[in-house]
């Protein structure tokens, strides 16, 4: 299977402290690739270097056999890597589709000459991204929604307008960061369904940064855990859940078995 | 009557009281009561004293507002006579008080013989005597203090009989809208002539008015719309691109310069012909945009505002230095610049120039919102939300920034060449930080990122200074208050942006909805 | 959706911007050393005239500093620039003046029984006060400022308090005009503090005088700064005020009332305002209402020269402009009309290659 | 749809506003101003003879326009009626820069009843200013607009009774040279036009009488610390200092002179360094200062002002600015030249030529005043005497040895 | 009675925020208000530290009202908030922080004893007592925010979401902790994402649904509640 996006040795520093430490990353085409990791374990730097925010101090990152690290970041996107960020990061106070509509950024043509002269194909380029980006809020499950300002969206519709706007990008590679937080079992579940989806539909490979091990588990295909900056284990969901040092570093014993000592304590004490 | 109730009373005339003295110490209150004796329709010669009236009028005024002010201290309560008289007597008093124990200090002061103007320019002797309703210290002070608790309670029981029939006016001011909104609003917000009409007649003001309001209005609004030209490329650059620029100035003076230089006599002899001076006017501002903004991209907010203001400062101080006096006549400024020909005709009354900058004003803001609207603009107002993610969202964010600044540069240089051509005169002085200032602000004002806005915002800016002249020194310490008052009352601006509707339906069968379209709570 | 593709791109890449801007700095310091050496070769000035310049520059400095760390606290709590704090200082100023004013024309007998004023019979008494009153009545405006042009708009778009205090900055200024006449009013100082005399040293056979004024402003500045400083570093006041600058609602949290302590930012940055106002008057003299214009805009840059919202920053940002404005010119063989020139490029040198100022925060990206 | 509705109606609503300017039309019109190249002034009675003024009334000059208007008012409760019509004066603020004088000059000439103009104070403001009365036919005598040029410009109605600084600055370096026998000086100037324009020529005048000018440098103005600018002067030990500027600059730089190592270095001022301000913010310091005035010494006339001027308004003559008598002057001229020409209409308005008035100031002819006899020539300048040169001796201003 | 909530309405601008909400919490309890994200849980928690001004209703604490009282004062009657995302200060050492959390008492010798106290508590805080908030780990600021709430000496601790973003295995520390200093007599209502861990230390539970309290009960029923477990507890 191709290679779309490969991190060799990738060390990120900032004043002493190696956020990343010499991760070495894989991610195959088509993939959804997972990287979890305690809080503060470098999942997010590793993101960010990866997206062009940060240039790491060693190592390379390429994506599709090109090197990318020390592009600026438009770049990145327009080669076609998207992403998503932990606190939802909109343009708050433009509308649902224009957010989207500034997804189509790199792939537009024609410049401030040509929207003063309101030339046709201009116009007709502006006409076609309305058009796509109605569809991709449709696609997201945003539709009639589109005119509200982004910061007047609900907390759910938010994280799927800024994956609209992602999609918009015309991505190969989607960078989720925590695209589940703050989100009831029901929409995780939706989200992990969409999630497939968009691997499927769009044939776009994902990395995934994720806390909810239900999400995790059931829809990588490859989990990659960090821990104080470096790669501790990688694998499938299976392994993942059968490594001791995962277990020992982040898993731990897991909700239910916890949630059954409580209750055990609280009978006790009772 | 709570304790808490007759505190607030208090604080009231404790500010009233306070305000009142401020206004005798700075002069205001012979003034202003001149103003109302004016308006009025009564004269009143230069350095004479209004009448004792006029000034009762005055303080009643405060006097009531006080009142008013005191009886309302809840929004949700109701209120009723009784608690009225008790707060707003007291506000009254207190107010009086405080005036009264000013006004015996003062008289005091003055009796003595002791020339207070040494200290405070505008206490003379007539202003205090005036203060003082011409009587003794004590029976004027005993006059304040009585009249300003009369007036209180008399505030008080105008808030009273306001909040009761509140309710009718509310009911009227519905019921009217209702009828006009049936009626003929509604209709014609219908109907898509309304605005081709309405664009008409303003049309056609905009061309007879110059010719019939005379040159004094000519060259007032001629200066609101060279600011309105202004305002619109600060606009692009502060109101979408977000960037703040405290120096725009700059440009603005590159402008008038660089068409100063090319058309005078003096000092290089180039007396180029006017419209290829404007243009080269108004590319130099945009060159000049562009090489201010490439080493500075990566700076933001307030940084990027310093940084610009020191640009504006210098160039300024490079015009009028000893080291370039040869180039640009130092402090001197230019003088003898060109009017605007036009085969070989020249068009320099000032209804011609009116026409002219009526003109340019027409084309800012087509360009501009050609640009606000495109896809460019929401490329900046993407930038001016989050620059971080427009730039991962594929924005090239350099680019566009730089566009911002050259573009919003080339109407500060097209307002700086019509400036100059106008008064066929500049100088440094013309190019200060205070017109980088008022910009921003008119910007604010009118509505950040408001086309309209701009407009509006020029209007009050450059309009509303020469309609308080009236004030004369007192105008620009009435601006200021009122620059703050705005802020704190509408801090969105006159005219806020509105972000336009652009969402097409789709077509159900064309994709699956691949999530259930809930909405997970409000925030 | 077809992928449209931008064919050319003229940005540069980050590492070869970063090596151009450190190439442009190597030459730009370079030219600098090379035109001072070429100024010094030809050793127009001599040792004395250096350390008039320097004196001159700290002295200004200090000043500067003080009005800084006024926009820098501020800046640091609410994230806005106050425009109206050079009027706060001139407030200050005319504090101070009346003191004096009123303390000279007091007559009282002195030791020897001759007739003095109050002001010569007691001069640190009449400085002390004269610093009490405006720096009270300055950091009474500074609050009252706050409650009036500031408070209403907390939690407004980050432009609004802006024009806000270019508003009463512009009212404060007029107010000032009307109040007091728009003369230039002198401060007269008592005989201790005369203007004119100072410590005479002999330089390279000139005599330079270090004014008495001008060397207790430096002392004073120096003794206020650090004050400042141990009161931010290690009282409770300081500790709330960084609280609530880095988390206001968590401040609440801790049961720090934060409007109290924004209004106790707004006294401290107007006492400072106020005494540097004070320096001003008795150092320099001359004032009218336009006194804090200047010295305004000069902190606003010093403070942000240093990286605003850093205190430290604020004060070595002064002290640093103080020194440009006064050496650098002579440094460099220009005009001294062009010092404002010089301070304001050496600004934006310092921005373009640390753009949060000398000891503020590298601006990494907020984290994503 | 709503709001564009309001805007529109605002637009219009501001314009008409705007426009509502119109005169009314009046019969009884005297002969003369048929025959007058632009018409009369009409004052209907009951209205006051308008003098207006272009001041800096707020801002950084404040003191310059508040204290010019002030002589200028004192001059015009002097100057009694016209044909029982008083005098009014409407100074107008400028901010003293040329965009707020060109603004001001507009408003002047559209009021049918100002009739000349006592202004504008500062050059630029009265460059800007020019073109605008020029056009309306409308008489200028500015109190302290020096720039030379100004009356080179062609204008009928542009005078001065202060002196141009090309003739300040000739006989200032001429004095410097020969009668103080320097021949090592060094020239400053506060940056503004005026200032640079004295500080210009005395540079050139005295380098060519054969002196030496060893330092040029120009200072901000509105500071009140240049011993950094003064320290580096210092080095080249200038005999003297000339500066070219205001009063409030030029107390800073002689204090400061003393600490900065040209302590024994002249203080060599202008008109604007002039004024009992001077004497009073220097104080020891000032002491042997020289300054430029077009004041003679002491008259009645003099006398009678100074003590009219501090009665109303609580501070001395010559405190806020050099020109206070130049601003009571050049009303006087002009009320006077009104009174010369404004004829009664039958119909009880007071008509004022305005093509005469223009042609009456501009033939001004000794006429006496504070400032000495005033007398224009053909371009404008009504005050081509050489100033008088004075130094301060125990504390106060005395004529110096001309 | 600890706490009662009473018919509480909050709106921001034009939002309904909460919707007449009413609970209680008796002493010693630990309470749980649950539900999805943007339910009005941390806007019940913060109207409670009044940061927010409720429109109507009441909140009384020992039987007090506490709706006028000013945020400040709230904290020192006794009522502690961690608030969600550990906001601890960043440019603060943990030492500085923990006196934060102390703001309120000047006893310089008992701060003292309560920080030794909490560093009991916390040992992994007492090794990085220096080290500056910023640069702790996920978890360690978590505690960190928890410790410097338990300087103030709660007698009710709010916790806002304590253990969101951390690693299972953080959480389980977390919750060990809540647990522990409720059994050292502090009441707690918390507020959580996590419904089945907040319900299983928890004595009764409170279920948010779009600003109105749609279910409530004793922790141990809503765990077994259908509509819960469907909700909340996503089936399995």
């Amino acid at each position: 299977m191709k290679t779309v996006l490969e991190a060799r040795q990738v060390s990120k520093i900032f004043g002493g402290l190696v956020a990343v430490n010499k991760v070495d990353l894989v991610v195959p085409e088509g993939a959804i690739a997972s990287i979890i990791g305690p809080n503060g374990a470098g999942k997010t730097t590793l993101f960010n270097c990866i997206s062009g925010f940060y240039t790491p101090e060693l190592g390379d990152v390429l994506f599709n056999g090109r090197k990318i690290q020390g592009m600026l970041t438009d770049k990145v996107a327009a080669m076609g890597i998207a992403r998503t960020y932990q606190n939802i990061r909109l343009f708050k106070n433009m509308s649902a589709v224009e957010n989207v509509m500034v997804g189509f950024e790199p792939h537009l043509k024609h410049g401030w000459m040509k929207a003063m002269l309101k030339t046709p194909d201009y116009q007709k380029e502006q006409k076609h991204i309305i058009n796509e980006a109605s569809r991709l809020l449709h696609y997201v499950g945003l539709a009639g929604l589109g005119d509200n300002l982004a910061l007047n969206l609900p907390y759910g519709a938010q994280r799927r307008l800024e994956i609209a706007r992602a999609l918009a990008n015309q991505p190969k590679l989607l960078l989720l960061d925590e695209p589940t937080a703050g989100m009831n079992p029901q929409e995780t579940d939706a989200m992990k369904d969409f999630i497939r989806h968009i691997r499927d539909d769009l044939e776009i490979t994902i990395i995934l940064i994720e806390h909810d091990m239900r999400v995790v588990m059931n829809i990588s295909d490859q989990i990659s855990v960090l821990d104080y900056g470096q790669k501790i284990a990688e694998g499938n969901p299976k392994e993942i859940q059968a490594n001791p040092r995962v277990i020992e570093a982040y898993l731990g014993p897991g909700a239910a078995a916890l949630s059954e000592k409580y209750r055990r304590e609280k009978t006790h004490d009772a | 009557m709570n304790k808490q109730s007759i505190q607030k009373s208090a604080a009231s005339g404790l500010v009233f009281g306070i305000i009142v003295i401020f206004f005798a110490l700075i002069g205001f209150t012979v003034v202003f009561s001149g103003l109302i004796q004016k308006a009025l329709g009564q004269s009143l010669g230069v350095g004479q004293i209004p009448s004792i009236s006029s000034f009762l009028i005055f303080l009643g005024l405060l006097g009531i507002w006080n009142g008013w002010r005191a009886s309302r201290q809840d929004k949700h309560e109701t209120l009723s006579v009784k608690k009225v008289l008790g707060r707003s007597a007291i506000a009254g008093l207190v107010a009086g008080v405080l005036v009264m124990v000013y006004a015996l200090i003062v008289g005091a002061l003055n009796n003595s013989g002791i020339n207070l103007r040494t200290y405070l320019s505008q206490l003379s002797s007539e202003s205090v005597r005036f203060f003082l309703f011409n009587q003794t210290i004590v029976v004027g002070g005993l006059i304040h203090v009585f009249y300003s608790t009369l007036m209180a309670v008399i505030g008080g029981f105008l808030a009273v009989a306001s909040e009761r029939s509140r309710e009718r006016v509310k009911s009227t001011r519905e019921s009217i809208q209702k009828w006009s909104q049936d009626r003929w609003l509604g209709k014609l917000q219908g109907n898509p002539y309304v605005s081709y009409v309405l664009m008409g007649v303003v049309l056609l003001l905009l061309v007879l008015l110059p010719r019939t309001w005379g040159a004094y209005w000519n060259y007032v609004m001629g200066t609101v719309g060279i600011y309105v030209l202004l305002g619109l490329g600060l606009n692009i650059i502060v109101g979408l691109s977000g960037q703040l620029v405290l120096g725009y100035v700059a440009f603005f003076a590159i402008g008038a310069y660089t068409f100063a230089l090319t058309t005078s006599p003096e000092p290089h002899n180039l007396v180029w012909n006017f419209w290829i001076a404007l243009g080269v006017a108004v590319l130099a501002a945009a060159l000049s945009g562009i090489l201010i903004g490439l080493p500075i991209m990566r700076l933001r907010g307030d940084y990027l505002a310093i940084v610009t203001l020191g640009f504006g400062e210098i160039i300024r101080i490079l015009l009028r230095s000893d080291i370039l006096k040869d180039f640009t006549m130092g402090p001197r400024g230019v003088r003898n610049i060109a009017g605007p020909t036009l085969f070989g005709r020249s068009f320099t009354t000032d209804v011609d120039f009116m026409y002219l900058i009526i003109l340019a004003v027409l084309l800012s803001i087509f360009l501009a919102r050609r640009w606000q609207e495109s896809s460019i603009g929401r490329a900046w107002l993407a930038i001016s939300q989050d620059e971080t993610v427009a730039q991962a969202t594929g924005v090239d964010t350099q680019k566009y920034k730089l566009l911002a600044l050259s573009l919003g540069a080339a109407f500060a240089g097209l307002g700086g060449a019509l400036f100059a051509s106008r008064n066929q005169f500049t100088g440094p002085e013309d190019h200060a930080l205070m017109v980088s200032i008022n910009v921003l602000v008119l910007v604010i004002v009118g509505g950040m990122g408001s086309i309209p806005g701009v407009v509006l915002g020029a209007f009050a800016l450059k309009g509303l200074p020469e309609i308080l002249r009236e004030l004369e020194s007192y105008r620009l310490l009435v601006f200021g208050a009122l620059l703050v008052v705005m802020m704190i009352i509408r801090p969105e601006g006159l005219w806020p942006a509105r972000r336009p509707k652009l969402e097409v339906p789709v077509e159900q069968d064309h994709e699956p909805v691949p999530l259930p379209a809930t909405a997970g709570g409000e925030k | 959706m077809e992928a449209l593709r931008k064919k050319f791109s003229l940005t540069l890449p980050q590492n070869s911007i970063r090596i151009i801007r450190i190439i442009a700095a190597l030459l730009l310091l370079a030219l600098i050393i090379v035109r001072a050496m070429d100024v010094a070769a030809k050793s127009q000035f001599g040792a004395d005239t250096w350390l008039r310049l320097s004196v001159s520059g700290l002295i200004i400095g200090g000043m500067y500093a003080l009005i800084a760390i006024g926009y820098t606290l501020v800046y640091g709590i609410l994230f806005m620039i106050n425009f109206a704090h050079g009027e706060v200082m001139m407030i200050g100023t005319f504090g101070g003046y009346f003191v004096f004013e009123a303390f000279n024309a007091i007559q009282v007998s002195g030791a020897d029984g001759s007739q003095l004023s109050f002001l010569n019979a007691y001069p640190v008494i009449a400085i002390l006060l004269a610093f009490l009153a405006g720096m009270t009545i300055a950091a009474l405006s500074g609050l009252f400022l706050e409650k009036i042009a500031y408070r209403p708009l907390r939690g407004a778009p980050r432009l609004v308090p802006l024009i806000s205090a270019i508003g009463a900055s512009i009212f404060l200024q007029n107010a000032g005009q009307l109040l007091f006449g728009p003369q230039r009013r002198q401060y007269i100082n008592p005989v201790v503090l005369d203007r004119g005399i100072g410590w005479n040293l002999e330089v390279a056979g000139s005599t330079v005088v270090l004014t008495y004024t001008g060397i207790f402003s430096l002392i004073l500045s120096a003794i206020l700064m650090v004050g400042l400083y141990l009161l931010v570093q290690r009282t409770k006041l300081g500790r709330a005020m960084r609280a609530v600058a880095q988390d206001k609602k968590t401040a609440a949290l801790m049961g720090i009332n934060v409007d109290q302590i924004i209004s106790r930012t707004f006294v401290i940055s107007g006492a400072l305002a106020g005494a540097a106002g004070v320096m001003w008057g008795i150092h320099n003299g001359l004032f009218n209402y336009f006194v804090g214009f200047l010295p305004g805009i000069k902190a606003f840059t010093a403070a942000v020269l240093g990286g605003i919202g850093n205190i430290p920053g604020a004060m070595l940002g002064g002290m640093f402009l103080g020194i440009v404005e006064s050496v650098g010119p002579a440094v460099l063989g220009i005009d001294f009309q062009l010092k404002d020139v010089l301070a304001f490029t050496i600004l934006i040198l310092v921005l373009i290659f640390r753009p949060s100022g000398i000891l503020g925060e590298a601006l990494t990206e907020e984290k994503v | 749809m709503k709001k564009s509705v309001l805007f529109f109606v605002f637009v219009v609503f501001a314009m008409v506003l705007a426009s509502c300017n119109g005169a009314a039309p009046a019969g009884g019109e005297p002969e003369v101003c048929a025959s007058d190249e632009f018409g009369c002034a009409k004052i209907p009675a009951g209205q006051t003879v308008k003098i207006g003024m272009g001041a800096p009334l707020t801002g950084d000059y404040a003191s310059f326009g508040v204290d010019i208007s002030q002589g200028a008012a004192v001059a015009v409760k002097d100057a009694g009626t016209v044909e029982g019509f008083a005098f009014e004066l409407v100074a107008q603020d400028t901010q003293g820069a040329p965009e707020g004088g060109a603004a001001v000059a507009n408003k002047l000439a559209t009021d049918p009843t100002v009739v000349a103009i006592a202004g504008h104070i500062f050059s630029g403001s009265t460059e800007a200013a020019i073109p605008v009365y020029d056009k309306a036919g409308i008489p200028m005598m500015s109190p302290s607009a020096t720039n030379p040029p100004l009356t080179t410009l062609g204008s009928k109605v542009f005078n001065r009774v202060a002196f141009t600084d090309a003739v300040q600055g000739k006989f200032a370096a001429d004095y410097l040279y020969s009668k103080l026998g320097f021949r090592k000086i060094a020239v400053l100037h506060d940056g503004g036009a005026y200032g640079q324009g004295l500080a210009d020529v005395v540079r050139d005048e005295f380098t060519k009488l054969g002196g030496e000018v060893v330092g040029y440098e120009a200072v901000t103005p509105g500071e009140t610390d240049y011993t950094a600018t003064l320290s580096a002067l210092a080095a080249s030990s200038p005999e003297a200092v000339y500066f070219g500027g205001y009063v409030a600059e030029g107390v800073v730089l002689t204090n400061n002179m003393k600490q900065s190592g040209l302590e024994n270095a002249v203080f060599f001022g202008c008109d604007g360094t002039f004024g009992t301000e001077f004497v009073e913010k220097t104080g020891a310091n000032g002491e042997g200062a020289y300054a430029a005035s077009l004041i003679p010494p002491e008259s009645a006339e003099k006398a009678k002002f100074d003590a009219d001027y501090l009665a109303a308004y609580g501070v001395g003559a010559g405190t806020l600015s050099p020109y206070t008598w130049s601003g009571y002057d050049s009303a006087a001229v002009l009320m006077a030249k009104v009174k010369e020409v404004a004829v009664l209409g039958s119909d009880g308005t007071l008509y004022v030529p305005r093509g005469a008035l223009v042609a009456a100031v501009r033939g001004t002819q000794g006429f006496s005043s504070i400032t000495g006899d005033i007398t224009c020539d053909a371009v404008g300048e009504c005050n081509t005497a050489g100033p008088t040169f004075y130094i301060v001796k125990g504390g106060d201003w005395a004529q110096a040895e001309q | 009675m600890m706490l009662e909530v009473e018919n509480l309405n909050v709106h921001y601008g034009a939002i309904h925020a909460l919707k007449g909400i009413s609970f209680h919490l008796e002493e010693g309890e630990i309470v749980a208000l649950i539900g999805a994200n943007g339910a009005g849980k941390s806007t019940t928690l913060n109207t409670i530290s009044r940061l927010n001004k409720p429109t109507t209703g009441d909140i009384r604490y020992k039987g007090e009202s506490i709706v006028e009282t000013p945020p400040q004062d709230i904290v020192t009657r006794g009522i502690v908030q961690v608030p969600e995302g550990r906001r601890i200060f960043p440019k603060m050492s943990v030492v500085e922080n923990l006196e934060m959390g102390a703001y309120i008492y000047s006893d310089r010798q008992r701060i003292e004893a309560d920080i030794e106290m909490v560093f009991g508590k916390f040992p992994r805080l007492q090794e990085r007592r220096k080290q500056l908030g910023g640069t702790l780990s996920g978890g360690e600021q978590q505690m960190l925010a928890i410790a410097r709430g338990l300087m103030a000496r709660p007698q009710l601790l709010l916790l806002d979401e304590p253990s969101m973003g951390l690693a299972p295995i953080i959480v389980e520390q977390i919750f060990d902790i809540i647990r522990e200093i409720n059994q050292q007599g502090t009441s707690i209502l918390l507020v959580e994402q996590n419904a089945q861990m907040a319900l299983s230390i928890a004595d009764r539970g409170y279920v948010f649904e779009t600003g109105k309290i749609v279910l409530e009960g004793d922790a141990g029923d809503l765990l077994e509640d259908p509509m819960v477990k469907e909700a909340y507890l996503g089936g399995g």
